[in-house]
């Protein structure tokens, strides 16, 4: 059966790619930043994930305001990555695992989570960032990659603990899938951040590290904290830490019918600035 | 309208909800509309004739012309969207979230390098700072 | 506050629709089905309801495999019937009523049922078929509709029972909208019908009458019917069924919290064949 | 594959699951362009050079060429989306139902209005009727 082995936290700032990209990484404005991921680069290579489930948003990039779906799935057989005005990110196309991405469907929706299933999407900077951070600048990414895109943009987004119990219900669907998968769960986007009005460059370094400290210790209390928080504290952009509730819920230490111990933090990471944001990076392995 | 909305007690800070979407639909698709190069060169050849093949009203027009952010946000416009026309205009992220603060694109990189904005006295419209 | 008044249920066969646009209702054939209908027109003069809100499927329409989402509720100022291939119906184009649309998704979402929102779709027969039967064929509809997409084409498709859930939450949106609206909720589709593979043409008139009386008596007995029950007993498109549960979800007396009486049948209709398919059709009062 | 399937002992009837939207994506999503007026005008024009523009399976092809719509929904094809080749050629949904039965079009015709097909027999496959 499919397992999950860790889940992989990280924000998605879009000037990160932009800095990737343009070979800006040696800068002293950025070297600490992808310093923060040469665990994971290391990591990954011991890991051989078979796939990765990314739970991200996208940016007004492949919805507009015409569908917003809460929960999309992506069950098609590739993904190319988008042009977000200013030409889509010299990264490898993303190659999906339609099977896979079937089954957890039909599991999920089943479990009374009303997902959407998409088969066409370009993936934004929310995707592909994190994939050139944990994964590096590769000519291919190392496996297929299943998206799963949660709507942070237009209010009301799907709550902290909706999230959480999704990421439950995922679990259970992996683990049911019939072939011997390593899959890796990603939680990306956050930290604190605000992108607009007067408040716009809000940093609470405070609360992003009690989130870190909740998220590996009490995941269940912090799927309680209401919206308002996030917006209040860490930024109306912050909101998009709500998605890092659904990869720690397919955690097995949170999975009541077969719990398993307290997943190892193999890794941490905090760092201030990135462009308007702040980084966050947590590596889970289950136990 | 009936819905609750805990959050606007926040100061600086416009949460894109329901009513504020349907407010900016036009505004927000127009922006979306940016993601295309053959929109984008139309756009700049001639801005106003553009925004007049959009059902926006006129204040959306004109806070669009005056690059005014903030006033774009106020009539509905999501940051998401409204990227675009940074994105056309040859912005970065960061210069477009400054532009909304009354900073300068200095003050504002040097804020952010120093560790951002504090969240003291910004949690609640009114607060002592 | 707004109030659901009535729930209508009636099949959208689309023959019916092909029927009225090209005058063929005083045909032997049609007569009688649309004799089932001429108490609603008389009834919905009577009512005069503020706005419907009406549970449909779309039939590969607005929704191509690109993305199909499992619940859609229509937040737009407007929508087109749409071209099927035999171009579009003439009947009036749609008006929707986008605040009471956008009011009722914040709360169902935050009640954790998972809604794509919608603010561009062409409407189909599904749709547009039921407005015709109910209120005729006129020059505008009466009142402002909100359309809600329910995905019963790609399995799996949500469950009697989520359905069912789902229409007490919409029930609880609508009473919390701060205007004195008469509501209606229109649950649409079925009854049996196959309209594929050599058992095309699948009829069972007893179990199309058990539902209808089980609907009426025993609703939350009825969404515990399972998917592959409609399948067997209704045929492969009998599932559209499951879309009544919702707007029977939605009646006062399987409130919980502040129950209602049993709601009274205003009129009960049931005719062997339009086109491929069973026509059923109820009409329920709140009380 | 470990999806549960509790619907392939029903006779005569294909149940469209992930699995076969999978396989028959492209089959569906070339149907799904003969919504437009002028892809229709195309295809007439030239069906077999208007499906070589599609990634669909040699089978698939055929089978649309061939109008046999059980082999379609066999290689993955729904009947909504199916039923825009029927409306490309013309043909109502009961014409189509009925092609797929091996009964002639009058046949289906009055066994529907008869009161259509009996479930009695028609439960399990391999049932006696
Ligand atoms: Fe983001
Ligand atoms: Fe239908």
């Amino acid at each position: 059966m499919a397992q999950i082995s860790a889940s992989v936290f990280t924000s998605h700032v879009p000037a990160i790619g932009a800095a990737l990209d343009l070979g800006k990484t040696g800068e002293d404005y950025w070297k600490p930043v992808f310093a923060g991921y040469d665990f994971a680069k290391q990591w990954e290579k011991e890991q051989k994930p078979d796939v990765v489930f990314l739970v991200f948003n996208d940016h007004a990039t492949a919805f507009s305001l015409d569908m917003i779906p809460t929960f999309a799935i992506g069950t098609a057989a590739e993904y190319q990555p988008a042009d977000e005005g200013w030409g889509p990110r010299p990264v490898p196309k993303v190659i999906g695992h339609p099977k896979l991405a079937a089954h957890i469907a039909q599991s999920v929706i089943q479990d009374d989570f009303d997902l959407t299933i998409v088969n066409k999407m370009d993936v934004d900077h929310g995707l592909t960032v994190p994939l050139s951070l944990v994964f590096g600048q590769v000519d291919a990414w190392p496996c297929p990659v299943i998206p799963f895109a949660v709507n942070v943009v237009q209010y009301p987004v799907p709550s902290g603990r909706r999230c959480f119990m999704l990421g439950k219900a995922i679990r259970k669907a992996i683990e049911s899938y019939d072939e011997p998968l390593n899959v890796q769960i990603w939680g990306t986007g956050g930290m604190s951040h605000q992108l607009q009005g007067p408040r716009a460059g809000l940093i609470n370094r405070e609360w992003d590290n009690a989130f870190l400290d909740k998220l590996i210790n009490d995941p269940d209390g912090l799927s309680k904290v209401p919206h308002i928080d996030y917006v209040r504290e860490a930024g109306s952009e912050g909101i998009e830490l709500v998605m890092w509730l659904i990869a720690r819920g397919a955690m097995s230490d949170v999975n009541e019918t077969k719990k398993g111990n307290a997943p190892t933090v193999r890794h941490r990471f905090y760092h201030v600035p990135a462009s308007n944001t702040a980084v966050g990076h947590l590596i889970l392995e289950n136990n | 309208m009936s819905l609750d909305k805990p959050y606007t007690d926040v100061p600086g800070t416009t949460i894109f909800d329901a009513d504020m979407s349907r407010m900016g639909y036009h505004l927000n698709q127009f922006c979306m509309s940016l993601m295309k190069a053959e929109n984008r060169a139309r756009f700049k050849a001639n801005e106003r004739a553009y925004l007049d093949e959009w059902p926006m009203s006129e204040e959306q027009k004109q806070a669009v012309l005056d690059r005014d952010l903030n006033r774009c946000i106020s009539l509905g416009g999501n940051i998401y969207f409204l990227a675009k026309i940074g994105a056309t205009d040859g912005k970065s992220f960061q210069q477009m979230a400054g532009s909304m603060t009354g900073m300068t694109e200095e003050q504002y990189r040097d804020m952010m390098v120093k560790g951002g904005r504090s969240v003291e006295g910004n949690r609640y419209t009114g607060e002592k700072k």
